[in-house]
């Protein structure tokens, strides 16, 4: 537990953190609200004396009620992991600033994210669906979702001439064509 | 069967960008073949892409063509599909296409209780699911704040490092493998059986151990293993140096490999790369001894770091982390303790208090962490795996341009990524 | 790098060169038999005791412990009503069954068939009757259909389980715990020494009274009661004079002169538990002797 | 009477078929033509056959050549065998495998069995592919590489042709594999096989100038382009071989060979680790199996052309002091004679060795077994001893024995390159040929030059 770093969290960003900085084990956990996020960032990874360099992981949260975004944070100057939880998500329109800025590699993490919860991270170029295929509905790693249904949904099944099903010749246009010929990318 | 029309895009950050004019081209490799509609192609539908760098990328300019490599494809580790954009050999841009093992591993464990969940990660690295298992185990044991025993403590590190030995072993004969060398894979293979049927004698299985515990491991050390260990300690390090010379020394290897992927140390941490890729870029960052876990701390061995940063720093970092681990393990069997084996007093099913824990190792690739989220059931409420394959797999789009073809495969290799930790 | 270009190319070739000659490291698998570490758990199956029982007793822990839902067991509850899954291991109707493998329809080997040979069930009903199909003092109940057939038919005993609700495996385990129960017939083999102090003790004589009471030669096949009529190899060290052992254990008091009684006790039965036990001989498969 | 008569006859005919297995009757169904061809053939031999002789004997040159053509294209089948084996093996056994071991003593009928596997494959061509060239890829990159045996001179006077040309004439139809892997890279319409057949026409055009200039010092040397002139050029000893005269030229050549029969370290045409296959990719059956023969005859050629220029072709390595004085008419004269001498003397040393193996064997090897063993053992022994006395007495048996020894150590070191060595880079490669490899060729060509002046004065 490093009582330092809790100093100096409360130091810093005493204004933007909700709640108190928690420590538990090797483990030092903060709470943030989206809109803070780069300010809070920048002043980890560039504050003098914390200096979070290593992004360790960038994680959704899907509480029931509302979306999180946890971030673990590495740093030389510290002994403890930093956790930082972005909190008060909307499940309906969840949205987050990217942290793309500070470290590009957090592009696919951020695209992860996005593929499983739908959270949506403004700043982010490239945030498709990154493990489930493109044309795919909904997100699997929130509690709702419910597999059966969804894997009947999926539109992948007409894709492929062996998958098509039997279905009668239609006389009017499909109005779903152009996802059904969508790639399989 | 719902109807189709149901089937409308999700709204995303795709719709909110203009759609960028997509220019028809046979080049375009999400192009479907169809000889059933009796022409040749199909057509190419209004295919609106959906973000900012897909529309970058699917835009070829004069004479690039692309390319499919994968997703079977023989230098793929595992199944993975690298869209690159060539201007003849020379690659302009990659974009690497994932998914085709995603197995929903984290859905699986938020579905399991707490000891089935040491199974279920353990395919995901299947070159070194002991480390997988230690960082879920890692974050239970934080979760429930268990103490385990020294001996346990030294039987994980004791088995974790040889897996890591093997797995070091096998990245160098794939490496070769991928470079057209026919000879060190077998070396390697040869190296890992050893192993391999070595930890069959102390976990019950080859792969897929199943064998760390909440609290401790599965079975104490038997005179199986001990003798199998034994009998490849007197000859492991000369083995070793005698196949990486194969390599090491081989002019048109280290000629392939040097100043081939460069990545300086900057990029590597804004791509949260990790593992002996990031030391090979300089950074000593380990977390056995930056953020020491189990009795790493008591053990004696240096974290070998190179600055070059190419494909060849990250093969030597390899080499030289084997012979790190050979000292360790051979620490860890002189300074074994004897006691139990598993915390006592664990109950059958786990439930631990409400709470968060993140754990991490330091597997062959890197940092594999995860976070694991209790509500005090006995299932975890949400389970987070971080696989470093994943991003040293990222950093690849930034370091193929501008080389040949044929680099790619030693890049992509030279990062040792596995698929299955990366679909998870 | 070398100094020298093409030493490391040179030094790669020797070093292929020397493993030419070198030993190979394949084993080739069906022709050799693989090192197979002991504690290697690579098979899940069900194991089969001596008698062809699956020794599954339903009790659910696998099904509970596996992480992949790869063993999956459901089942009806007690009273064959409801489908039951993930319920406590007591409230299926299946832990009376015999196997869990059976039920799922799969073929059994035939080690198990064979040992669930139909028996006529009129005397076990006889007996359930008595006791009221109440399997609650299990041991005494075994004992009677023991005495009824003379050993404990499997097909009695799931008959047992079918009828009274009590678990199969609780009565397997029973009959199987104590030494005079015995799932297969009994055999007795009666050996008579033929050394030279008991033919002067008059071993002749029992052996005579022996055969013609049992109508079969000495070292002949069986009897009617699935007796053996052997001579012994040699003396027992220490045993008195004349020796004659059934079933391994030294008869006492047995001479020339009272030959043909104990030979006639020998035809009722002898030392058998119960004494109607013609009924379950006729079906008696031969094995060998269990105790 | 004569209609049952016919029905029994017809009856027992197909009762006779009835019995006969199908090989049988397919035996049956060949004898009447067997006999007409044989009527045919001597009929025409009776009435034709003169002239023929004569209008053959007119035109020696013509007949040398077409049977030299057709005894060339026959080899390369038992040879792609036997080097598609050797590297089955031998790299199996430098990665410490035991290799194939199933079929025939050894594994050795694999690579017979590998050719009946792609005879027997479907043969498709992709949908877009250019079909006529598709097809003739294969044809034209096997005939190419096939032919080059022409010139090869195996043993004294055994070789399709002597052309005074020889070297040119090799190098030219080497230069033509060339042309069938564009063709097939071309024609697959595949994009990986586009990018092989590219790599190897830059490759082959690269290392064909490496190839002929390093020849060229011997040219200087022998004043002939003749192969067989070369070779006589080396005979005497071991020290007469070129490759102590020209041991910068042999590195170069060697190299560069490696390069012309795309073999690792210079299989880029075919690297399955980057461009799956290459050329090869949308191949399939036999035409694939085209590719496949033409790799391994090339990997022969190479090696016998080495040989050739460089290790003294089938001279032996000591002066060995052969012909010896068995006339070798004599001994074709004498055929019947000994032929009963050899069979005698193989039964006779089968009746010795049965005997001995039974008083030393003793019980375990019963008197069948013994002569057989015997018989296996004096007919082996007999064998080596009539092979010996052909190497003794046939320079041209001689010469065929050290030619293909040599050969073969050749194609070993081939196999042994691939075992070892990582593939390198195309860029690597063609630096490698322009900025190493073409200078020390012209190095190596003024020096040899400067010397032939030099010392001849």
């Amino acid at each position: 537990m490093d009582r330092a770093l809790k100093s100096r969290l409360e130091a810093q960003l005493g204004s933007v953190i909700r709640g108190a900085v928690r420590q538990r084990g090797d483990q030092t956990e903060i709470r943030i609200a989206p809109a803070d996020l780069p300010e809070v960032l920048r002043t980890v990874h560039e504050s003098i004396d914390m200096r979070f360099e290593v992004l360790a992981d960038l994680a959704g949260v899907d509480t029931g009620d509302t979306m999180q975004v946890v971030l673990h944070l590495w740093g030389e100057r510290s002994s403890d992991w930093l956790r930082i939880i972005v909190e008060g998500l909307p499940r309906e329109k969840p949205r987050c600033p990217s942290v793309t800025f500070l470290w590009p590699g957090a592009e696919w993490l951020e695209r992860e994210a996005y593929d499983m919860f739908g959270i949506v991270f403004d700043g982010n170029r490239d945030l498709r669906r990154i493990f489930m295929p493109p044309d795919y509905q909904s997100f699997p790693l929130r509690k709702d979702f419910y597999l059966p249904d969804d894997a009947s949904r999926s539109p992948g099944m007409g894709v492929r001439p062996v998958e098509k099903p039997h279905a009668p010749a239609v006389a009017e246009p499909d109005p779903a064509a152009a996802i059904r010929r969508s790639p399989a990318s | 069967m719902p109807r189709r029309a149901d089937r409308t895009r999700q709204p995303g950050p795709a719709e909110a960008l203009p759609a960028a004019g997509p220019r028809p081209s046979l080049d375009d490799p999400r192009v479907m073949l169809d000889r059933q509609a009796g022409a040749l192609f199909e057509e190419i539908p209004p295919y609106p892409a959906r973000t900012e760098r897909e529309a970058e990328f699917y835009t070829p300019t004069e004479g690039e063509l692309f390319l499919n490599i994968g997703p079977h494809h023989p230098a793929t580790h595992g199944v993975m599909r690298l869209v690159v954009k060539l201007s003849g050999e020379r690659v302009v841009d990659v974009d690497p296409v994932l998914g085709y093992l995603h197995r929903g591993v984290e859905k699986i464990c938020e579905n399991s209780d707490y000891y089935h969940v040491i199974d279920q990660v353990d395919p995901l690295e299947y070159v070194s699911s002991l480390f997988q298992e230690w960082a879920a185990v890692l974050a239970f044991e934080k979760l429930m704040e268990v103490e385990v025993p020294q001996r346990a403590e030294y039987i994980r590190v004791l088995s974790a490092e040889l897996l890591r030995v093997q797995s070091h072993t096998l990245y160098m004969g794939f490496l070769a493998l991928d470079l057209g060398g026919l000879t060190p894979i077998l070396y390697s293979f040869i190296e890992r059986d050893e192993i391999v049927e070595m930890l069959a004698a102390l976990t019950g299985a080859r792969m897929l151990f199943n064998y760390f515990r909440v609290g401790g491991v599965n079975g104490d050390l038997n005179h199986e293993f001990m003798s199998r260990l034994g009998d490849w300690m007197s000859r492991a390090g000369k083995q070793a140096e005698a196949n990486a010379a194969l390599l090491n020394e081989n002019e048109i290897f280290v000629r392939r490999m040097r100043g081939v992927g460069v990545l300086d140390r900057a990029t590597a941490l804004g791509y949260g790369v990790t593992g002996g890729n990031l030391r090979a870029s300089g950074v000593p960052f380990d977390l056995r001894r930056v953020h020491p876990y189990s009795v790493y701390p008591q053990l004696d061995f240096n974290v070998p770091t190179r600055q070059e940063g190419d494909s060849l720093a990250r093969y030597l970092i390899r080499v030289d982390e084997i012979r790190e681990s050979i000292r360790i393990i051979d620490q860890c069997l002189h300074q074994m303790p004897d006691g139990p084996i598993m915390a006592p007093r664990l109950p059958r099913l786990l439930r631990p208090k409400p709470g968060r824990a993140w754990g991490a190792v330091e597997g062959p690739r890197g940092m594999l962490g995860v976070y694991a989220v209790s509500d005090g059931t006995d299932q975890p409420f949400r389970f987070r795996i971080h696989d470093p394959s994943f991003l040293n797999l990222e950093v690849v789009p930034h370091l193929l341009p501008g080389n040949l073809l044929a680099d790619t495969m030693a890049i992509v290799a030279s990062l040792d990524p596995v698929m299955g930790g990366i679909d998870k | 790098m070398n100094i020298i270009p093409g030493l490391g190319i040179a030094r790669g070739m020797a070093l292929t060169l020397r493993r030419f000659f070198a030993p190979r490291a394949t084993i080739q698998v069906p022709e050799a038999a693989p090192d197979v570490a002991v504690r290697f758990r690579g098979r899940l199956q069900l194991l089969v005791d001596e008698l062809g029982n699956l020794k599954c007793e339903t009790c659910f822990q696998c099904a509970q412990a596996c992480p992949v839902e790869c063993i999956d067991m459901g089942g009806h509850d007690t009273r064959n009503r409801f489908w039951v899954h993930w319920g406590a291991a007591e409230t299926y109707t299946e832990r009376r069954q015999e196997s869990a493998l059976r039920r799922s329809g799969r073929p059994v080997p035939d080690a198990a068939r064979r040992s669930f040979a139909p028996v006529e069930m009129a005397p076990l009903e006889e007996v359930l009757a008595r006791r009221d199909y109440d399997p609650e003092p299990m041991l005494t109940l075994l004992e009677d259909i023991q005495a009824a057939y003379g050993y404990l038919p499997a097909a009695a005993l799931l008959h047992v389980s079918h009828t009274t609700g009590a678990p199969f495996a609780l009565l397997y385990g029973t009959a199987t715990y104590y030494d005079h129960l015995s799932l297969e017939p009994r055999t007795r083999t009666i050996g008579i020494c033929y050394c030279a102090a008991c033919l002067l003790a008059g071993s002749a004589r029992i052996e005579a009274a022996a055969e013609a009471v049992l109508g079969i030669p000495a070292g002949g096949g069986a009897g009617r009661g699935g007796e053996i009529l052997e001579r012994l190899p040699t003396h027992v060290p220490g045993a008195a004079s004349p020796l004659v052992l059934v079933d391994g254990a030294a008869q006492a008091g047995v001479n020339a002169r009272n030959a043909a009684t104990w030979a006639q006790g020998l035809a009722g039965g002898g030392s058998a538990p119960g004494k109607g036990s013609a009924a379950g001989k006729g079906a008696a498969g031969r094995g060998k002797g269990r105790s | 009477m004569r209609a049952r008569a016919a029905t029994l006859v017809r009856s027992s005919w197909i009762q006779l078929l009835d019995r006969l297995s199908i090989t049988e009757r397919l035996v049956l169904l060949l004898i009447p033509p067997a006999i007409g061809g044989a009527v045919v053939t001597i009929l025409a031999a009776a009435l034709v056959g003169p002239a023929f002789v004569d209008f053959l004997a007119a035109n020696l040159p013509l007949v040398r050549f077409f049977v030299a053509v057709v005894a060339i294209l026959l080899l390369t089948v038992p040879t792609a065998f036997v080097i598609i084996y050797m590297e089955l093996k031998v790299i199996a056994r430098m990665n410490l495998r035991v290799g194939p071991n199933r079929i025939g003593p050894w594994g050795s009928g694999m690579s017979v069995v590998h050719g009946l596997k792609v005879l027997l494959k479907e043969d498709f061509a992709p949908t877009g592919a250019d079909l006529p060239v598709f097809t003739l890829a294969p044809v034209v990159t096997f005939l190419a590489s096939a032919m080059t045996l022409l010139v090869i001179p195996f043993a004294p006077g055994l070789f399709g042709q002597d052309l005074n040309i020889g070297l040119l004439f090799f190098f030219a139809m080497g230069g033509l594999t060339v042309l069938g892997l564009l063709m097939a890279g071309w024609a697959s319409f595949n994009k990986y096989s586009l990018l092989g057949g590219l790599r190897s026409a830059a490759q082959m055009v690269s290392y064909e100038i490496p190839l002929t200039l390093s020849a060229v010092g011997i040219i200087l040397l022998t004043g002939t382009m003749s192969l067989n002139q070369t070779v006589l050029a080396q005979s005497g000893s071991a020290l007469d071989w070129f490759v102590f005269k020209q041991p910068l030229a042999f590195l170069i050549f060697f190299i560069a060979a490696t390069a012309e029969a795309n073999r690792t370290p210079f299989d880029m045409t075919e690297a399955d680790s980057e461009i799956v296959a290459g050329f090869a990719t949308e191949y399939s059956g036999m035409r694939f199996g085209f590719f496949f023969f033409a790799e391994y005859v090339n990997v022969f050629i190479v090696s016998a052309l080495t040989v050739t220029l460089f290790f003294g072709g089938w001279t032996a390595p000591f002066d060995w002091p052969w012909p010896v004085s068995l006339d070798p008419i004599d001994a074709w004269a004498a055929g019947p004679a000994w032929i009963a001498l050899g069979l005698g003397a193989a039964i006779l040393g089968a009746d010795v060795l049965a005997v001995v193996i039974r008083l030393f064997g003793g019980r375990a090897w019963s008197i069948p077994a013994a002569f057989g063993l015997g018989f296996l053992v004096s007919g082996a022994a007999l064998t080596a001893l009539l092979l010996g006395a052909c190497f003794i007495a046939f320079d041209w048996f001689a010469g065929i024995v050290w030619f293909m020894a040599k050969a073969y150590a050749f194609v070993f070191v081939f196999v042994w390159l691939r075992a070892t060595l990582p593939r390198v880079r195309i860029d690597q490669l063609m630096g490698f040929a322009w900025k190493w490899l073409l200078p020390a060729a012209l190095l190596n060509l003024f020096i040899t030059a400067a010397a032939v002046i030099l010392l001849d004065r």
